[in-house]
């Protein structure tokens, strides 16, 4: 498990959290680097679909970011995200993902800390539930 | 050129598919006039043998109806490929993995272990459970071996064309036979149905509101249905927005909301992750600044089952196919 | 209401006074301290070098006792505030360092694992959170309209951030519950700064400074007794002024006492559980003569 | 002497470098007056690395971690932690600050345990 | 169509190169499928990379570039600008950002190289599927709206105005004119605040091109730029102003005194109340919180003594719609409460009092008509401690920012103070002296040499009354001694905040804020005065703590974009709209529900419901898509396929 490194995909909001990963670039932060951040025009994009799709490839865990709740740049895309994602959450649930795989954090644009502190720490805890299972 | 020969063969399904064909009614004389049927076990003796004896594509279409769940109905599809030009996925068994995909959800040893040991009536002490080899007397009896993971069709034998719903509507079989019969069939690996969802042709359509909106989520034994309004606007799970239609919308004539037999739409790769998506959008969480993780979860905690019932038809199609 | 009690070394000793007069007290309550059996020392001070895990090990066993005897209730109420604090931080400690909780848990083999869940209670929180101030109240017999209180907090009730019982800068617990006891008590700025502490022992000249500082600022500001919860900070305050006379030839003495022992001087305890004799500047005329 | 003050940054868990010297520890400690070094100018000392000056002041003894400069630094810096890291560098030398004999004899038998043990845990190796 | 790819990798100096193995990547990627070139260079966005790219896109008949290089954030405008010069769509070019999400916050550099590679490949997929799009034109309103009439919003609506547009002017409290007009002199000139400011208050009332809604707010805010709506609510004043001449005479008969907001609370005003003398408009409102005929039912002085019958006691807030194609957001500050510092007294202590307090202690206008009177009993205070960076610089307990202001307005005060009285001595605590204005350095020199301001280094610790004196204990870090003083009065440094309210105002507005509640800009270098949504500016301290100066600047340029944008014929909006595949649409209607700017309408088609996009409203957020049951909605150059071949290229192993 020593060197076991995960596969994590990122979703970002690109007024947010793209932006606060941005920061976490320009102050010279430094996090793990087993993701990928892909970049959404706001959280609210993000299909159940695309998730489930990062799992059944092989991702080991899938990261939602946006913006703090009130403070979405298009009104309330995230909690329509927020519920998304809750429901969603109870579903892998039930296909024996551990719902510590999904994780849903609000990260604004000042909080490039935030950010890497949520990465390191969410890889952390994937680093601690092992690889996912391939598909059979 | 002589009359097409067609096969008619039932995997892992209810059989409720194999009485659809028997449903055209009248109509299945004109099939049986303008067909030979070379194979059709539940209908007419035929035995595996004589399939085997058949030459390469001899069959020229094979409507197989069921999931995949045993090596014995592994080996039949596979035959059955190699014998037949066009293989349709006959019903959502056999095109989404259907009821009996819901398996999915457990392991063949908990199976086992519910059905032959812990069910109140069963009585098991010696904890006999199903072995693919056994002696009796002294023979050697041999079974089937019951495969972990139940699959649609198309994921043990390539499968050209699907007609899906539980069962498929007659219009939608006899479309499918004229087609056939008159060489009209579209593109290889289409669905032999509408490519819109459900509501399109949905009779209460008109009586959906502007902004659909869910306070409260009902079942449907759980009220009294109106059957002249939305299912959705009555707070009632209808998985119509993500299903595809030509069903000739049965369920919603006979007052019961949309469960998703017919499977997702053309675009739609996987009609759970739909059915979470949308149904997620249009939860009316009110004062939504104010409310915590908490409180959406549960208004989400009414649904009750919520793998089961947004991959009721379609598990082993899905993205996931099964739980880990 | 029975609550588990830690009474640490000095309680049972030259603080008896606090506990007897505490026990009394809270008894007309109807609270029951019972105290944790086996406990041993809390360690005094906590200790704050980052590598030193050996002396969080006698804190956290006095928690794990807790563990162990609490039935479910696992919270311990202090009334010392050096204890208080030592527990109080150990345990903070071991909410936060999985680390080191786990090598100090390893370390105590034949002890049951900890993971931080003990609440550390000071006594004057129980008080005004389960008790309540306004039922504290009701039980007044005797109004002790001589006194003007001045509450002295001194440091470990209020610091650091994450073992504060109340506001750091300007406290007030003590107050509070002398106003709910119809007590007059007054303001001073020194109320939360240090007595000097146990340099006590060997700078016994900077412990009569904060004396002196301490009794004058309390008395210009119109007190005549100062109330107190940690027997260090008591001694200090008490027997310094000897001391401090012995300096300043001018000094006025002020009596020092527990705030416990005006609790039940209120409730009318028995003068012998309140144990004025262990004061070194005599309180009582003040709590009015005859009783 | 960089290593004793990565040392002492190690021991205490804190970062040197965030204290800008403002003095507000060294304006509101309550023994400031009978220290021959502000707080502050410990810091600075361990700042500009010179730690084994910082070692010899009586500051790191006469503070008695009351905690009242940690909860009032701007920068959140721990000094009791500082402090305390000081007296444990100099007491892992065996060096006793406290000397049992200099206790006055007529304290003895009057001082409370809580004061000794305080004090033996903080001044003595 | 066969793709063509050219990949261009930038070394942004050493950026990226000292962390990302740049020949490695050029390498793999030269292999990767549908990429038919790749090169690398020093500086893509210079001169000669640009040119580069040019060429390439000729000579390899590029259909898509790539630009692996910093946060598209700050360059996607200009690489897309680079594409279309060579004639090749600029949605057909798309960033991949390995700077700040790679090479700057990795340190491993085998890992960070295979990880700019994945990046890169993962954008390759998407701009192999990346339609040729092109901008929506909007027409745009040519009127503006300014939020605040301090000095920001004055300077801002008069710019906007003199170029001969319309300005809506919206100030929540009676009169304009800010915390500006409570100053009595500025630094460094110590000229008279409400000199130069009120000619300019008085202008913005008879500007022609402005419209001034005072005593008002904004309820809602919808639209975009170009094109916004604005619901301003006008809060009752109880009083009819077009009936009021400014008499005054209620005011003098309003029997109810409360302390005054303007003069910081030091004098009462009446219940009835004009703000300050020079209030603009100098029309009065009712305080309805403290009024004696609304809290008891009786009194109505005031109406009677009115002979134009303007006090009107049924009136209630009212609204109005504007609609304005740009929005600047000037709202101002306020001075964190002192109640927050617990070790100086919580504000408990009447003879501590705050900078803005201090001010109308000086002004020849305040309660004391310019003498300096501590609070608590009259007398004239001997000694006074000003004291700075109060709740500024302390990220630990209150602000981490530095106030910029502070540092010379306690200088000033100190001066004024010496002024006033000849005999007093003021002490400045202080911990850094930020004097870097023009002749700002000169003016503390000044109160330092001819003032004879004394100033300590060091931060007060605690502050405490004694004896009716205050004592503050602190230390000299200079001289190494511990201090403890005794003065008279202290005038704290506090620090500068947002306004309360703004939080509200910026969820309307959809802008974002930072850490501390300032408004944030789109770029601190190259972007200051513009939010990041498109149309709505910012200027002075609701961005950040400035003075005078520095937030006049910015109110200027904050027009000055204003006016860019009423330059054009029309604006252009962002193509990545949503789009229907109507062959797929069942007419359900869940996208409906989900659009936050009605973007979307069902309409009946050949006798099918079917859901549109109104693409001049549509933001491109993309939550209908993600909702869309039947995948018929789909996003333009980020659609489904495009998405999930990117999760795929991400999770490929190698």
């Amino acid at each position: 498990m020593q060197d076991f490194e995960p596969n994590v995909v990122v979703f970002c909001c690109r007024w947010c959290s793209y932006a606060a990963a941005d920061l976490a670039g320009t102050s010279r932060m430094t996090a793990n680097p087993q993701f990928v951040v892909i970049r959404t025009m706001c959280s609210g994009r993000i299909d159940p679909e695309f998730i489930l799709d990062a799992f059944a490839k092989g991702a080991d865990g899938v990261l939602v970011t946006g913006c703090h709740p009130g403070d979405c740049h298009y009104v309330n895309g995230n909690y329509k995200t927020r519920r998304r994602m809750l429901l969603l959450e109870e579903v892998l649930e039930q296909f024996g993902i551990d719902r510590k795989r999904l994780r849903c954090e609000w990260i604004s644009a000042s909080e490039g800390g935030k950010f890497v502190k949520t990465i390191d720490e969410f890889i952390g805890t994937i680093k601690k539930l092992g690889p996912i299972d391939g598909i059979k | 050129m002589g009359k097409p020969k067609f096969a008619f063969y039932w995997c892992a399904s209810c059989g409720g598919c194999e009485e659809a064909v028997i449903d055209l009614n009248e109509k299945i004389l004109d099939l049986t006039a303008a067909v030979d049927i070379v194979f059709w076990p539940v209908a007419l003796d035929f035995k595996y043998a004589d399939v085997r004896s058949m030459g390469k594509g001899e069959i020229d279409v094979s409507f197989i109806n069921g999931a995949i769940r045993s090596s014995e109905q592994r080996e039949m599809a596979e035959l059955l490929s190699k014998k037949s030009k066009t293989v349709i996925a006959f019903g959502s068994c056999a095109h989404l993995g259907g009821i009996p995909g819901l398996a999915n959800f457990w392991r063949r040893k908990d199976i086992f272990e519910r059905v032959y040991e812990s069910v109140p009536t069963v009585k098991n002490p010696e904890h006999i459970l199903p072995k693919m080899e056994s002696k009796v007397d002294g023979y050697k009896l041999n079974l089937p071996e019951f495969y972990d993971t139940v699959s649609a069709l198309d994921q043990v034998i390539p499968v050209d064309y699907y007609l899906p719903g539980c069962p498929p509507a007659p219009e939608l079989i006899t479309d499918a036979i004229d087609a056939i019969l008159k060489n009209k069939l579209p593109k290889k690996g289409s669905v032999l149905a509408p490519d819109k969802a459900l509501c399109d042709t949905c009779p209460l359509a008109d009586s959906k509101p502007d902004k659909l909106s869910i306070k409260e989520i009902k079942r449907p034994h759980e009220i009294k249905l109106d059957p002249e309004k939305c299912f959705l606007a009555q707070g009632v799970i209808c998985l119509g927005p993500v299903t595809r239609s030509g069903c000739g919308e049965c369920c919603i004539n006979a007052n019961m909301p949309c469960r998703g037999c017919m499977g997702p739409t053309k675009a739609a790769i996987d009609q759970g992750a739909k059915g979470i998506s949308f149904i997620a959008s249009i939860l009316g969480v009110e004062d939504e600044e104010n409310t915590s993780d908490e409180d959406v979860r549960d208004l989400i905690k009414q649904i009750v089952d919520p793998a089961g019932t947004f991959y009721r038809f379609s598990l082993p199609y899905s993205l996931l196919k099964r739980k880990r | 209401m029975k609550v588990l009690y830690y009474p640490g070394c000095t309680l049972k000793t030259s603080a008896k006074n606090f506990e007897d007069s505490a026990v009394a007290s809270l008894k007309v309550l109807g609270v029951d301290l019972v105290e944790l059996e086996r406990w041993n020392c809390c360690g005094t001070v906590y200790s704050l070098a980052s590598d030193d895990l050996m002396h969080k090990v006698a804190p956290i066993r006095n928690l794990i006792r807790v563990k162990e005897q609490s039935n479910g209730d696992d919270r311990v109420v202090t009334l010392c505030s050096m204890c208080y604090n030592t527990l109080k931080q150990a345990n903070e400690f071991f909410k936060e360092d999985e680390e080191s909780r786990d090598k100090i848990n390893n370390f105590m083999d034949r002890e049951i694992d900890y993971n931080g869940d003990v609440e550390v209670l000071h006594l004057l929180t129980l008080l005004k959170e389960e008790i309540g101030f306004d039922n504290i109240g009701k039980k007044v017999k005797n109004k002790l309209s001589n006194l003007k209180v001045a509450s002295y907090y001194g440091c470990l009730l209020l610091r650091p951030q994450n073992s504060a019982i109340d506001n750091a800068e300007n406290p007030t617990i003590l107050e509070d519950l002398f106003t709910s006891l119809g007590i007059d008590t007054v303001d001073f700025p020194y109320k939360n700064e240090c007595c000097g502490s146990y340099n006590t022992v060997n700078a016994v000249d900077l412990v009569v400074e904060r004396t002196y500082k301490i009794i004058n600022s309390a008395r210009s500001f119109g007190a005549n007794i100062i109330a107190t919860s940690c027997p260090l900070c008591q001694f200090n305050l008490d027997r310094r002024q000897k001391d401090v006379k012995d300096k300043y030839y001018d000094f006025e003495e002020m009596p020092v006492v527990y705030f416990t022992q005006i609790m039940g001087r209120a409730f009318n305890v028995k003068r012998k559980s309140l144990g004025f004799d262990l004061n070194y500047i005599d309180p009582v005329p003040l709590l009015q003569e005859n009783f | 002497m960089a290593e004793l003050v990565d040392k002492i940054s190690e021991l205490s868990g804190q970062n040197l470098d965030a204290c800008y010297q403002c003095g507000k520890c060294s304006g509101g400690c309550p023994s400031v007056a009978q220290m021959d070094m502000l707080p502050n100018q410990v810091i600075r000392l361990l700042q500009i690395g010179l730690p084994e000056l910082a070692l010899q002041c009586n500051t790191i003894w006469i503070c008695a971690s009351c905690y009242m400069c940690t909860v009032r630094c701007p920068r959140g810096i721990d000094l009791s932690k500082i402090m305390e890291a000081l007296r444990q560098v100099n007491l892992r030398e065996n060096l006793d600050y406290m000397k049992i004999k200099e206790i006055k004899e007529e304290d003895i038998f009057i001082l409370p345990q809580i004061a000794l043990v305080a004090n033996f845990r903080k001044q003595t190796a | 169509m066969k793709q063509r790819i050219g990949v261009f990798v930038c070394h942004c100096g050493i950026n990226i190169a000292s962390t990302v193995q740049i020949e490695r990547v050029v390498e793999a990627i030269k292999e990767y499928p549908g990429v038919v070139h790749a090169e690398d260079y020093e500086y893509m966005c210079s001169d000669p990379g640009q040119g580069m790219i040019r060429a390439r896109i000729k000579e390899k008949n590029l259909t898509g570039v790539v630009v692996a290089a910093c946060s598209p954030t700050l360059h996607e405008l200009t690489f897309r600008n680079v594409t279309a010069l060579s004639g090749l769509n600029p949605y057909r070019c798309e960033m991949a950002n390995i700077r700040e999400h790679c090479s700057w916050i990795h340190k491993d550099v085998d890992k960070a190289t295979k990880k700019a590679i994945k990046i890169i490949k993962t954008i390759v997929e998407k701009v192999k599927l990346n339609e040729e799009l092109t901008p929506l034109s909007v027409p745009i309103t040519k009127r503006a709206l300014v939020i605040g009439g301090g000095i920001a919003g004055i300077q801002s609506a008069l710019d906007i105005a003199n170029a001969g547009y319309q300005v809506i002017l919206v100030e929540k409290s009676s009169s304009i004119g800010g915390h500006m007009a409570q100053l009595s002199e500025t630094f460094p000139t110590l000229d008279c605040s409400q000199c130069i400011l009120t000619p300019k208050m008085v202008e913005v009332a008879q500007h022609k091109n402005i419209k001034l809604y005072n005593y008002a707010e904004i309820d809602d805010v919808s639209g975009y730029v170009g094109n916004f709506k604005v619901k301003i609510r006008l809060k009752a004043s109880y009083v009819d102003w077009s009936k009021c001449v400014g008499c005054g005479l209620c005011i003098e008969k309003c029997p109810t005194k409360v302390a005054s907001e303007f003069e910081q609370g030091l004098a009462p005003r009446k219940a009835i109340y004009v703000p300050f003398p020079q209030a603009v408009p100098n029309k009065p409102v009712i305080d309805r919180e403290h009024c004696r005929y609304f809290k008891t039912g009786k009194c109505r002085v005031c109406e009677k003594v009115c002979d134009l019958d303007a006090i009107k006691f049924d009136e209630e807030d009212d609204f109005v719609e504007e609609e304005v194609g740009a929005i600047v957001v000037a709202t101002g500050y306020e001075v964190y409460g002192v109640q927050n510092i617990g070790e100086y007294g919580a504000g408990r202590y009447k003879d501590v009092v705050d900078g803005l307090q201090f001010e109308r202690l000086l002004s020849a206008s305040g309660p004391t008509n310019g003498e300096i009177r501590r609070p608590s009993d009259g007398q004239i205070p001997r000694r006074v401690a000003f004291v700075s960076c109060v709740g500024s610089r302390d990220p630990e307990l209150h602000k981490p920012y530095c106030s910029k202001v502070c540092c010379m307005y306690l200088a000033k005060h100190a001066m004024l103070y010496k002024h006033r009285v000849p005999d007093g001595q003021p002490i400045i605590f202080y911990i850094d002296i930020r004097s870097d204005g023009k002749g700002y350095e000169e003016f503390v020199q000044r109160a330092q040499e001819e003032d004879h301001v004394t100033y300590i280094r060091g931060k007060v610790s605690k502050i405490y009354e004694d004896n009716g004196e205050l004592v503050l204990l602190s230390a000299d870090t200079l001289a190494g001694m511990p201090i403890e003083l005794r003065c008279d009065l202290v005038v704290l440094g506090m620090a500068i905040c947002p306004s309360s309210g703004v939080d509200e105002l910026t969820k309307k507005l959809k802008i974002q804020t930072d850490a501390n509640g300032f408004l944030t800009e789109a770029h601190p270098k190259l972007r200051p005065v513009e939010s990041l949504t498109p149309g709505i500016f910012i200027a002075g301290c609701a961005h950040a703590p400035k003075d005078i100066p520095d937030t006049v600047a910015q109110a200027s340029a904050a027009s000055s974009k204003v006016l860019e944008m009423f330059g054009q014929k029309e604006l252009s909006h962002d193509p990545m709209v949503a789009w229907v595949d109507e062959d797929l649409c069942s007419g359900c209607g869940v996208c409906i529900s989900l659009c936050p700017y009605d973007a979307r309408e069902l309409e009946i088609k050949e006798g099918k419901r079917i859901a549109t996009v109104k693409e001049i409203l549509c933001e491109g957020c993309g939550s209908c898509i993600a909702g869309c049951p039947a995948g018929a909605c789909q996003q333009r150059n980020l659609d489904d396929k495009q998405v999930i071949r990117m999760v795929e290229t991400v999770l490929s192993r190698g």
